[in-house]
């Protein structure tokens, strides 16, 4: 789960690392009287949406008094950036910017441990750092048996400052920082920038969170950030109904259990010259509710031209997902063509019930991916 | 012969009186898997169908029944302290079945199972199977044969639809591994593909991988320099849009890091036989064995 | 430093451990008013003193009542227990107790590792279980790179409980402990009698927290529960001069650099037939400063008949230690006799001073001794 | 021969531009220890007396000067810090000084110390000196002679006065390590027992301890069992009360555990000389040596 970056910053914020005051406002008077508040001669006013080059789209643009700030807060409300649509901006004095260091936190793969990055090459994209100038990174894994340890911490913030009073500083917001992504489940915590200011201070003067999905369950304060309105709406809807469902902006509608098949069936599509409306895994143990609701959401899909199933059963019951499939067109009207593939587990009482209602499947996943992707082709075909 | 599991296993189940515990554990004992034990807290002294004894805990099930693999079923809250439990109770194989443990309660956990020199499968995952000997896991008996071929794959239908093909061709397989769909998992592409390496019974190797991280990657390299049977290779998820989770916590394209296309490539240079569809890996198969 | 049991059980209520209410009182009509508010019919009304075997004492009793509260307050406030006067009681209602068992967690010093113990025979002083019935306590070492993890505090629970469910309940209070103990930096931090209710509730009816004293300094917050008045004031005066000193029933008072050969100098008066009347570490890098402190203190113990000064000087310069002992004669009246013993680090200065002001100095710690021990047997000598 | 540090000891000194540090560094460069490194964070590049090269870090400071033991005397709420990293430096021998350590910090680090297969003495300690060779924290160089004996002590001052004692009597020492006063300590009486057992140059030893825990009482048996060299030993702290921190932080009789009264009887059992007072030192070790 991505946090918006106002709530990064007060998680941050919270873990006692220094964050320039900022305010969020989501109508062009409450910026106008954010920024009065703020008091600030300059102003910086910035999209809040889960998107990167929020820069590059005008998502962030500099105030110089509160009623400049109102104007920029109504040009950048109801902006739509990487699909989505800005409803909150954040509001924060600029900030006097002596030099720009990134620093961040992820789990790394490999090492199966948490390593903390930083580079004294700031305020970019640091993928692209890593790209053109990777010397300029430096990292270390830090065993999560033991933490962070303190001259870690300092040994790479003086990769960052010369003078070692800063890099304290610095290294005390690396400390902080840590704690803060293990506090908050984590899997990416980023300051980008982490400004050294002429008076010498080290401020954080963005902030990225990103939360492992797994951690929200033990974590409800965190859950509670999640903004429905920044995700797509047929998302929200499917995560609801316990579904793993991702659009996209295909023809075929795919409805399949496991990831791995999901995304194989959507390569497949692919493959045969169709394009995949969808990434939708009913899991493992499905119910022919669940089956009801994954039908239900792609059929709101208007781009959807033809619906594929792909079910290989093994704890799945191809008869539930049988028994789904004729529930749900008995409860609304699907008007796209069914193409089902079930093999596996109860694979000929599924073929029954299917019959029994007129409907047919194959066996082969090719042969039933080629034949959605005709569907998908042919229109409103059947 | 097979790897990780064989006839000489000795399962114990984590959480055998639970739903999803109960049902694989019928299944397991019904495909001939030697299941001696089964642990649920509070419910020690009981039998499992009246065949299996239960046990507070895997410290006990172990001297009293010789356990030495396990596998578990237990709620994800609970899944990092039942493979702790089993480590220190000195499980030699330990089969994490339970998806949705937080990565970063999976890097203490696999600091704590290498300390105790034992083998994590998983989590996040199917679990293995090698035919005709031992299931440990959920992968469907049904669909596999015994024969020569090792398949290892970060997913679970994917892979019985590939064991599936490679069965309706007549192509047995030695031991399937499914090492799950998480970021941190206890057993890699290398590990499984080591195993096989060193395994006389296996002749040629599927492995089955998708977007996210680099773990194909370097099993490429380690294909390309350490191995001398044949691999075929499957990447799941071409179409997969970047920055989004494909249902695996595992399955995600990190800004320009972990695309299908950076794994196939790597497959292809490390010479690696390239499935563009499941179906292929009979045709890819007959022509290296 | 030892903290009080409603402090310690305020901890483990803030760390989410079931404590029943309970209030402090210092008078008899604050404690009736306690009493009243609790609104239990029976209550128990203990000492708050650093001591154990408060209850043989006399320093617990039982109330039927509001005012029998306030009478049973009167008659423990003022109370001296193991030196110690009693100047709070705490107030709880008298608990339903169906059995009662031990939990505790210490730092074990062989294992160098945090060491989690509890046993089915509570409400007892568990030092005496380990003597008589071992086999009655159970104990794991806590790994603190992995710390408690939520098997082992089940299997210790399931030692105290058969219930599972009680057992959860029990496991989930020794994982908070051990939090709890970890928290406040504790060397010891014990529930006896950890009780069971016929209810089949689990609560820690008592507590008690020692916090290592090394730990003060970064915790702010546990250290402002030093309570001085329950203290030893000569002590805590000592403690205010950065002196280490414990105040004992002898005539020999002893100033001595280092801990080690202070408690050998106080052996050596027994030894010699003489009792220490305290330990004194003026420390390392001694100024004449503490050594005018510490004489100070040892004056004011009228039991002192005489002051024996070992000192060995390593980093400790004898003639700093030579120039306190001078000054603090001019600042003050001594009035006892003052045997020196000094050797090492500039002791030819050391001696040069105090001969400038009539005083001799030994230079052989047996000598000394046995002439502090005869002139403290002698009285008023000099 | 001498146990710990000798003259192959290349010393670094973290805190050496502290006020203890650096009058601590002088007087080991004066007694002949090679001091060949200082560190101070943020001091890196600079020259302390004009001799020893100042670094940021451990790291740095082995790499320019292959330094293989430190001696730490920053301020106990960097102390913990500093052994950390001496040992992920790569340090054999870590010796800290610094009192005030807390004991929960002290786990950790102790952890950490045998991850990475160094030894640490102390904390709470005055160092170790192979008089003649080397000195590696604060005991006074002038009061220590080369001889056969080797000294072991939780303490400081005393052990100064058992030393003087000795040198005072003729009788000079292998080594002298002062283990230190906190209730845990990297390096126990019995690991330095065990090295004087095999050290050639030591022919007889002293054990100082006192009261609190119980080291004392599994030194003794060791001495019974493991060691053939005689052992005459001093237990400070006969009129303590129980209960009470003796100044060292380990010097506490917990309830009935740690008092003198069983440490002595230890010592007894064990066949261990037990000196009644510092002075008995002597006539015990000539009646042995």
């Amino acid at each position: 789960m991505n946090l918006h970056e106002y709530q990064a910053r007060a998680l941050l914020s919270r873990a006692g690392i220094p964050v320039p005051p900022s305010e969020v406002a989501s109508t062009p008077s409450e910026a106008k009287r954010a920024a009065e508040r703020l008091g600030a001669s300059r102003l910086v006013v910035k999209a809040q949406v889960h998107a990167g080059g929020r820069g590059k789209a005008g998502g962030v643009k500099l105030a110089e008094s509160p009623e400049h700030a109102a104007q920029v807060a109504a040009q950048i409300l109801g902006m739509t950036i990487n699909g989505l649509t800005v409803r909150r901006v954040l509001i924060s004095p600029a900030a006097e910017i002596e030099s720009e260091a990134y620093a961040g936190v992820i789990v790394d793969r490999v090492s199966r441990s948490p390593v903390l990055m930083v580079s004294p090459a700031g305020g970019v994209d640091i993928e692209e750092v890593a790209a053109t100038t990777p010397e300029k990174i430096f990292r270390i894994r830090v065993d999560v048996r033991f933490g962070l340890l303190s001259h870690q911490a300092l040994g790479l913030a003086l990769k960052l400052f010369d003078d070692v009073e800063i890099a304290r500083s610095a290294a005390d917001i690396l400390r902080k920082l840590y704690r803060a992504f293990l506090d908050a489940g984590a899997s990416l915590a980023e300051i980008n920038p982490l400004v050294r200011t002429p008076r010498g201070e080290v401020v954080a003067l963005d902030a990225k969170i990103v939360v492992d999905d797994n951690e929200l369950e033990r974590r409800p304060e965190i859950a509670a950030l999640r903004d429905p309105a920044a995700e797509e709406p047929s998302e929200v809807e499917a995560r609801e109904a316990n579904l793993t469902y991702i659009k996209l902006d295909g023809e075929v509608g795919c409805v399949v259990n496991g990831a791995g098949l999901a995304m194989a069936t959507m390569d497949l599509v692919k493959y045969y010259g169709g394009e995949p409306a969808n990434f939708l895994d009913i899991g493992g143990s499905s119910s022919p509710e669940k089956v009801i609701g994954a039908l239900r959401i792609i059929t709101a899909d208007p781009h959807v031209k033809a619906i594929l199933f792909n079910i290989f059963g093994g704890i799945t019951r191809c008869d539930d997902v049988a028994n789904g499939i004729v529930a749900a067109t008995r409860q609304f009207r699907v008007e796209r063509p069914i193409v089902i593939r079930l093999t596996g587990t109860n694979e000929d009482k599924a073929l029954e019930i299917l019959s029994g209602v007129g409907m047919r499947a194959l066996t082969d996943m090719d042969a039933a991916v080629r034949q959605a992707v005709a569907l998908s082709r042919a229109g409103t075909g059947a | 012969m097979s790897v990780f599991v064989d006839a000489s296993t000795r399962l114990v189940v984590q959480g055998i009186t639970g739903r999803d515990g109960a049902f694989h554990a019928r299944q397991m004992v019904a495909y001939g898997t030697r299941v001696v034990a089964g642990v649920t807290p509070g419910k020690g002294g009981q039998e499992f169908d009246g065949a299996v004894p239960v046990f507070d805990t895997v410290v006990e099930a172990i001297a009293a029944t010789g356990a030495n693999t396990s596998v578990i079923y237990v709620p994800a809250r609970f899944a990092a302290d039942a493979v702790f439990e089993a480590a220190e109770a000195g499980i030699r194989c330990i089969v994490c079945i339970t998806e949705g443990i937080p990565v970063l309660e999976m890097t203490r956990v696999y600091a704590y199972v290498k300390e105790h020199g034992a083998r994590l499968i998983g989590p996040n995952c199917p679990g293995l199977i090698t035919p005709g000997a031992a299931k440990v896991g959920i992968i469907p008996g049904q669909i596999c044969s015994p024969g020569p071929v090792g398949v290892v794959s970060r997913s679970g239908t994917l892979t019985y639809e590939v064991v599936y093909q490679l069965t309706r061709a007549g192509i047995g397989q030695s031991t399937c591994v499914g090492i799950g769909g998480d970021p941190i998992v206890g057993t890699s592409f290398i590990d499984c593909l080591a195993a096989f390496q060193e395994d006389p019974a296996t002749t040629a190797v599927v492995m089955i991988g998708e977007i996210g991280g680099t773990d194909e990657q370097q099993a490429a390299k380690f294909v390309a320099t350490r191995m001398s049977k044949p691999v075929v290779g499957f990447v799941a998820g071409r179409t997969a849009p970047p920055g989004r989770r494909m249902g695996h916590a595992g399955a995600i394209i990190s800004g320009s890091e972990g695309t299908a296309v950076e794994k196939i490539a790597a497959f292809e240079d490390a010479g690696i036989g390239v499935m563009q569809r499941p179906a292929d890996v009979v045709p890819l198969l007959e022509a290296r064995l």
